[in-house]
């Protein structure tokens, strides 16, 4: 196997990810594909672990699992409020960084 | 070898269609479900990667965990179940070309660079023991600070999420 | 020789009277008593010019060892290796790095009485003022007959200035700040003077300029005021492009900022850099016409009349408009190599001068303020003064400084008497017959005009005389149309005079009130000044004339004590012969300016009953109508074409175009930066910085799209230059 | 050559002790804002202390050689190490950065600007100050930019929180464009890294800035080189702020409460200059030879036309900002000029500069304080309503035009001498347009500025203002412009006391650039 079929892979999944993150418009989805991206790194790390020999890829791969599980969490809660304030979890409906 | 090739070409191939069929659908638990798909699918890569506890833990948090908690938001924000809305923005033309720029110099620079390295198959297996001592060992600070996080996480949410 | 190394303490003394009266001024001294620290400060100042002079002359009669510089043939074999020594190492004492300069006496073919000797200027120097690419830059002083002459000239009339002020501005609003800033400008004005290097020039003479900015601008309260000091400095800025640039051409050229190092590098070898000397020398020229006003930029002077009188007297009319004739004496050589005075028979300084003087003078015709007469006066005679570089007569143009300092300062002095007794106005058409109540005025005033118009033997007449003479007989070639030119001015000159006279102080007052003559603060200066005005002519007195005394030993005491022989012999400059005819022509051409306008005012007054009488006369006082046809011819022709189209003419032009041009460039810098502001700043670059930002947002809402404030608009931007910058991160490694 | 004993300290001290006494605020309650401030202040001045005292154990002889250094292992990872030192060419900023801090907690002192909030505003301002401070004695290109970016945000939330109207536009605009200009920066960071090589060819992996600057790029191929410059001229002019990159500067400054545009002004607009001095010059001397002219026409462009946006200004604050253009052009033309003498005198035009803008600003602060208008039209008379404040205004006005004898002739007055002779490898007939053109801005300088003070000092004051009594300049007032007002005239009298400073470092990075010219 080549170590490029899983990174390719991985940049594949990353890019998708990108690309779900910039053109969704449902909060939820957005969430979503933040958690294909987290995924698409995983990869990645497990990959370069068994490439090198190290432990350490498959260490960090489950830290960003937990970090993700955490970030789902808060995330979701804070659509959750928004749905609630607005009514709506369509991210075109916020403009809350506008100046 | 060839088996492990195989296997890799049918479960990449799934996905990758998944994970595209995800952004793109119109229906929102459709787009959940096709994420399962997606971290099932990369489970099993982590199997071929011999990461045993990666995976477990994959199933175990990712499809256990996080797709309950999904699954709920759609609920609770509630969204169209069965029907279909636009879910895609007017600007998705520009997301489209940025992804695939970044898609495109990514792998760009994975061929330059690691074109032809070949994944070592004679390293040394980890199994969970080995993750376990190496967890609460020499990365046993950052492990208590995500506990810390994951706590943190945990009362962030209630906060957040509570009616009043 | 204490004094003239030790020369930085004289601007350091009015620079501490400056600091102390601004300070304590107001708190400690007493807002009515600061005069009392500006005055002892420049009495101070006076007495150590004086010592310094007095030392310098003895320097000069028994010069110490080192200070002669021997004759030798050939300097060409220094000239190289010159260069190093003053870029490497300009804290060393001068003494020892002198070259020794030939003395061409090729220019002597005029056989001029150039008897002096060749004496070194002192400059002591204090490394490390800055530094650069490892070379220091010193600060210092260098003080020769020039140097100390400027010193007396500027003590001198900033002390009078300083007492007659007790009285013109008691009870000024900003007592106090006036009189620091006389200090400051004076201290300023002794900087200059003996500036060492060609930035501490370029300090000094910014500093006047400030000072001069400031005390027109006193009465700020007033935007007339306000506007002539703006224009003041403004025009003087412009020069200073001419200035700065000049100088950079000249540290381009001999890597040294030393004004000896410079023109004892140019003495050595005369004709080397010809064209960098050419373009110095006429960047150069640009800052003296902005400084010394001339011709084009001279319009500020009479504006700058808008400050109080005594600072009229003081820095537009004897000191710091002086700073550009000073700058060219300085940098003699750099004008004389660079605009070839030597051979030319016209020049670029010679014909500013000139024309600035016959511009200047005529304008003074048209003026019905008398300050503003003045003013004109001062831009001619500097003129004069230019002229008289231009041509070669250096010891000529810096006598004329010297003498016109005193009576210039002496008629802006009487003016503001003048005007202090006629209820502080200065329109001389609300005077008239002060001559019976102002005795003391008009006497100085007279005797300062008589000096002016060049009457035998008042100080004017002498130096006016060695500058006309001077363009007559030139360098290699006579000047020919300078000569015109001086001529002409010199005629003008005692005519507006004349005129100023007739309206100020003679026929019938016209104003209101009662006049009074002025306290004794005020006319004691002024006598004072005229006592100068009628003797200051000694100091250079041709030869022949004191022959018959056998006094002769003492003629020509300002060429053999400041002229900086050491660079000029090098450069071959040359003294005429003092001539009889010259005198008596140019006598002649003051006497006739002075009795033509006495004649026609005097006339003018009986021509409207001569007209009366005039159309009875129709029927047979053919004779006297014949004998008033001539005066009315004269007036009306001759002196009435001159006179009323040309002088006012020539206002138009200064006051329509010249002027126009000024304040033209201004408003147009204005409206350009305006213009450029709201179409190119904001509407091109601002827009589009924020027209790219509205690109990204396909959504197309709002100008400022850039921060539409959501989210994705923002990832769309970092994901965006995220892989444009891999991109080309990925390309260039 | 590694520093002993206390004076490892030193430096490390003078950086990070503000960041200690913003923690320190940290925890305070808002409550004791008497003790929250003294902590700021305490904090900031024995920063300056230890500053000074590095001042006085600096070694003026060997001013061209690194003091006070230290060197440990910080990210392994990347063979990035914490290096810090100080030479002649930091030295003159460091202590202007420590100086002007505690000035500005001390102007601030009793009047925290809307929507007050001390504490915030004064661990912003000590969190700034460790960023500025740092970035003056960084000697790792991680380092240096960490430090470099640590700057952005207090400000973003200086103007962000503290600004005017349009604060939000302003601060987010100020951000953007700086971000932008740090990705390219650090591009070109990473370039330098992956590419340098030492003399036998062999490839460094570094990101110290000393060995970089010792190998002055020899092994990057020219084509290259010019590619990163671009990147560092990016960064490093936005932050200048060049023409055409500018337009963040007029509405940051307008925007920003008066300690941050002063700050802004004496601070941080002279890290991107800074940046082309320490960094881009010595790195890359092919480069900036190759790049000097456009730098050098884009210096010449900016002196005119920000002085002829000047002259478009009707509003006080936002005519000095522009001013801050054309200033800093004459500062560019210097450096562009590859010569001791214009980066010299840049050197000391970015002190100058500071001093006199920063003075400028507190003015229009203090201005707007109490005629609640910055609009040139509505004021006038200041000299008559506050006389001594209209005063200084004349005094730094004239400081600002380049009057010889105030500081801010000896950053013009060189810069312009040098583009007579450029340094080797650069077109002289173009450079002497330039400098032609430079003292036409000299011209136009003196314009703007003169009436601005004939609008707003001259004259009676209008009668809005007319009877009533306005404070003149108060204490506090007093005591943080001194040190300005002396350092303008001291350094106008006595330049040396910067140029003999600076002089070794910026003779040492010209004759590498000539070498490096000759050679190739």
């Amino acid at each position: 196997m080549l170590l490029n079929q899983f990174l390719i892979l991985g940049a594949v999944l990353f890019a998708i990810g990108v690309y779900g993150v910039l053109a969704r418009r449902n909060g939820v989805m957005v969430l979503m594909s933040i958690e294909l991206m987290l995924n698409a790194v995983n990869i990645n790390l497990v990959a370069f672990g068994v490439q090198h020999g190290v432990v350490s890829g498959q260490v960090f791969a489950v830290f960003v699992i937990a970090v993700a599980a955490a970030e789902v969490g808060v995330g979701l809660a804070i659509v959750l409020l928004l749905y609630r304030n607005r009514r709506s979890i369509n991210v075109e409906d916020f403009d809350l960084m506008r100046g | 070898m060839v088996a492990q090739n195989i296997f890799f070409g049918v479960i990449a191939a799934i996905v990758v269609v998944s994970a595209l069929r995800m952004v793109t659908t119109r229906n929102i638990v459709h787009a959940a479900l096709y994420l399962v798909a997606v971290l099932a699918g990369l489970g099993a890569l982590y199997i071929l990667l011999t990461a045993e506890f990666v995976a477990t833990t994959q199933v175990l948090v990712y499809i256990g965990a996080v797709m309950v908690l999904f699954l709920f938001g759609i609920m609770l924000t509630k969204a169209p179940l069965g029907g279909v809305m636009e879910m895609t923005g007017a600007q998705w033309p520009i997301a489209a070309v940025v992804s695939l720029l970044i898609g495109g110099v990514t792998v760009y620079s994975l061929m330059a660079r690691f074109g032809s390295d070949r994944l070592t198959s004679d390293g040394p297996i980890f199994r969970t023991a080995d993750v376990s001592d190496e967890v609460f060992s020499t990365y046993i600070v950052p492990f208590e600070a995500v506990s810390v996080l994951l706590l943190a996480a945990l009362i962030g949410a209630i906060v957040l999420a509570r009616k009043d | 020789m204490w004094m003239l190394e030790n020369a930085f303490i004289i601007p350091l003394i009015p620079a501490i009277s400056f600091v102390v009266i601004l300070l304590f001024g107001k708190r400690f001294i007493g807002p009515d008593r600061v005069h009392v620290v500006g005055i002892t400060a420049l009495g101070l100042v006076w007495v150590l010019s004086a010592l310094a002079a007095f030392q310098w002359t003895q320097r000069v009669e028994h010069p110490p060892p080192d200070a002669v510089v021997q004759m030798a043939s050939h300097a060409d074999d220094h000239a190289d290796d010159h260069a190093d020594d003053h870029a490497d190492d300009h804290a060393d004492d001068h003494a020892d790095d002198h070259v020794v300069v030939s003395e061409n006496n090729s220019g002597d073919a005029h056989g001029g009485g150039h008897s002096s000797p060749l004496i070194r200027p002192v400059i002591s120097t204090f490394s490390q003022w800055w530094s650069n690419g490892g070379i220091e830059f010193s600060v210092g002083t260098l003080v020769d007959g020039l140097t100390v002459l400027l010193l007396i000239v500027v003590a001198s009339i900033s002390l009078l200035v300083h007492i007659y002020s007790t009285e013109y501005v008691k009870d000024d609003r900003r007592y106090v700040h006036y009189y620091a800033f006389l200090s400051l400008f004076t201290a300023a004005m002794l900087f200059f003077v003996m500036a060492q290097n060609i930035v501490q020039l370029i300090v000094g003479w910014e500093l006047v300029g400030v000072c001069s900015f400031v005390l027109i601008g006193h009465w700020w309260e007033e935007k007339p005021n306000t506007d002539a000091a703006l224009k003041a400095f403004l025009t003087n800025r412009v020069g200073d492009i001419g200035l700065l640039v000049g100088i950079i051409v000249l540290w381009g050229t001999f890597q040294t900022f030393d004004i000896d190092a410079i023109n004892t590098l140019i003495a050595a070898d005369p004709g080397a850099h010809h064209l960098a000397l050419l373009v110095a020398a006429c960047c150069l020229m640009a800052a003296v016409a902005s400084k010394s006003g001339q011709f084009p930029l001279h319009t500020w002077l009479p504006d700058a009349m808008a400050g109080p009188t005594p600072v009229s007297a003081l820095i537009h009319a004897a000191t710091m408009v002086v700073a550009g004739v000073y700058m060219i004496a300085r940098l003699y050589p750099v004008f004389y190599e660079g605009l070839s005075v030597g051979t030319s028979s016209i020049n670029l300084m010679a014909f500013i001068g000139g024309f600035t003087a016959l511009i200047g003078a005529a304008l003074a015709f048209a003026q019905w303020d008398i300050k503003k007469v003045l003013a004109y006066s001062t831009v001619s005679q500097l003129g004069y003064m230019v002229m008289a570089l231009g041509v070669g007569a250096w010891t000529a143009a810096i006598f004329h400084l010297f003498t016109h300092a005193f009576f210039k300062a002496c008629l802006f002095l009487g003016a503001g008497s003048v005007s202090h007794a006629a209820h502080h106005t200065f329109d001389m058409r609300k005077m008239g017959g002060l001559k019976k109540d102002m005795p003391h005025t008009y006497r100085t005033f007279v005797i300062s005009s008589l000096a002016l118009a060049g009457i035998f033997p008042f100080a004017g007449f002498w130096s006016k005389d060695e500058i006309l003479l001077g363009s007559l007989v030139g360098q290699k070639n006579s000047y020919p149309l300078m000569l015109i030119f001086g001529c002409v001015v010199a005629v003008m000159t005692a005519a507006y005079m004349t005129r100023v006279i007739w309206y100020t102080f003679h026929g019938e007052f016209r104003g209101e009130g009662h006049p009074h003559e002025s306290p004794k603060m005020m006319t004691t200066p002024l006598w004072i000044l005229a006592g100068m005005a009628v003797i200051a002519g000694v100091f250079n007195l041709p030869g022949p004339v004191l022959e018959p005394f056998g006094l002769e030993g003492l003629a020509h005491r300002i060429q053999t004590y400041v002229e900086p022989s050491v660079y000029l012999s090098g450069l071959g400059l040359s003294h005429p012969d003092p001539s009889l005819t010259m005198a008596l022509v140019g006598l002649a051409l003051a006497v006739s300016g002075i009795v033509v306008t006495y004649l026609y005012y005097w006339r003018r007054v009986g021509l409207h009953g001569m007209t009366e009488r005039n159309r009875y006369a129709k029927n047979g006082y053919t004779f006297l109508e014949n004998k008033y046809y001539l005066d009315h011819l004269y007036n009306d022709v001759i002196v009435e074409t001159v006179k009323r189209p040309i002088a006012n003419w020539a206002n138009r032009v200064n006051q329509n175009v010249l002027d126009r041009v000024v304040d033209r460039a201004g408003e147009t810098a204005r409206d350009t930066g305006r213009w450029i502001y709201k179409w190119i700043d904001q509407g091109a670059i601002d827009g589009s910085v924020n027209a790219a930002a509205r690109g990204a947002d396909s959504s197309g809402e709002g100008l400022r799209a850039i921060q539409s404030g959501k989210i994705q608009n923002y990832g769309q931007l970092l994901f965006g230059s995220a892989a444009v910058l891999a991109i080309v991160f990925v390309i260039v490694v | 050559m590694e520093a002993t004993g206390f004076d490892t300290w030193v430096l490390s001290l003078a950086v990070f002790l503000p960041l200690v006494g913003a923690l320190v605020i940290m925890m305070i309650p808002k409550a004791y804002e008497a003790e929250l401030k003294l902590v700021a202040l305490g904090s900031s001045l024995v920063a300056l202390i230890v500053g000074v005292y590095s001042a006085f154990q600096f070694d003026y002889g060997a001013a061209g050689d690194l003091q006070f250094v230290v060197d440990k292992g910080w990210i392994d990872v990347i063979n990035s190490r914490y290096i810090v030192g100080l030479d002649g060419l930091s030295l003159p900023l460091l202590l202007l950065s420590l100086v002007v801090v505690p000035l500005c907690l001390i102007y601030s002192w009793n009047h925290v600007p809307e929507p007050g909030n001390t504490k915030a505003f004064f661990i912003l301002l000590l969190i700034l100050s460790t960023g500025m401070n740092g970035t003056f004695v960084a000697q790792d290109m991680i380092l240096f930019f960490v430090f470099f970016e640590v700057v952005l945000l207090p400000m973003y939330f200086l103007i962000g929180v503290w600004g005017g109207e349009e604060r939000r536009y302003a601060s987010l605009k100020f951000f953007l464009y700086t971000l932008f200009g740090s990705a390219l920066m650090i591009i070109s960071f990473l370039a330098l890294f992956f590419l340098s090589k030492d003399s036998s060819g062999e490839l460094l992996h570094t990101f110290d800035m000393r060995v970089l600057s010792d190998v002055a790029g020899v092994g990057i191929i020219k084509n290259t080189q010019v590619w990163i410059f671009a990147g560092l001229f990016m960064g490093f002019g936005i932050k200048v702020p060049m023409f055409p990159f500018h337009t963040w500067l007029p509405d940051a400054h307008t925007q920003a409460p008066t300690v941050g545009s002063v700050i802004l002004a004496a601070v941080l607009l002279k890290l991107g200059t800074y940046g082309f001095v320490r960094i881009a010059i010595p790195f890359l001397p092919e480069g900036a030879v190759s790049w000097a002219p456009w730098i050098g026409l884009l210096a010449v462009i900016g002196i005119i036309y920000g002085a002829l946006a000047c002259l478009a200004q009707t509003d006080m604050k936002r005519l000095i900002a522009f001013s801050s253009v054309a200033h800093m052009g004459f500062v560019m033309l210097g450096i562009a000029t590859l010569t001791d003498f214009g980066i010299n005198a840049a050197v000391f035009g970015m002190v100058a500069h500071g001093l006199i803008t920063g003075m400028l600003f507190f003015l229009a602060g203090s201005v707007k304080e109490r005629f609640h208008t910055l609009e040139i039209s509505r004021l006038g008379g200041l000299l008559k309503s506050v006389p001594r404040m209209g005063w200084i205004l004349g005094f730094a006005t004239m400081a600002s035009l380049g009057l010889p004898g105030l500081a801010g002739f000896w950053g013009e007055f060189p810069a312009i001498l040098s583009a007579y002779n450029p340094g080797a490898g650069l077109p002289e007939e173009t450079f002497r347009t330039y400098m032609v053109i430079a003292a036409v801005g000299t011209v136009l300088a003196a314009g703007y500025l003169l009436w601005l003070y004939q609008r707003t000092a001259f004259g009676e004051p209008p009668e809005e203002f007319a009877g009533h009594e306005i404070e003149d300049v108060n204490r506090l007032e007093w005591i943080a412009w001194t040190p300005f007002l002396v350092g303008i005239v001291l350094f106008g009298i006595w330049p040396n006391l910067i140029f003999n400073v600076t002089d070794d470092v910026v003779s040492g990075i010209t004759a590498s650039v000539e070498a490096i010219v000759a050679g190739g």
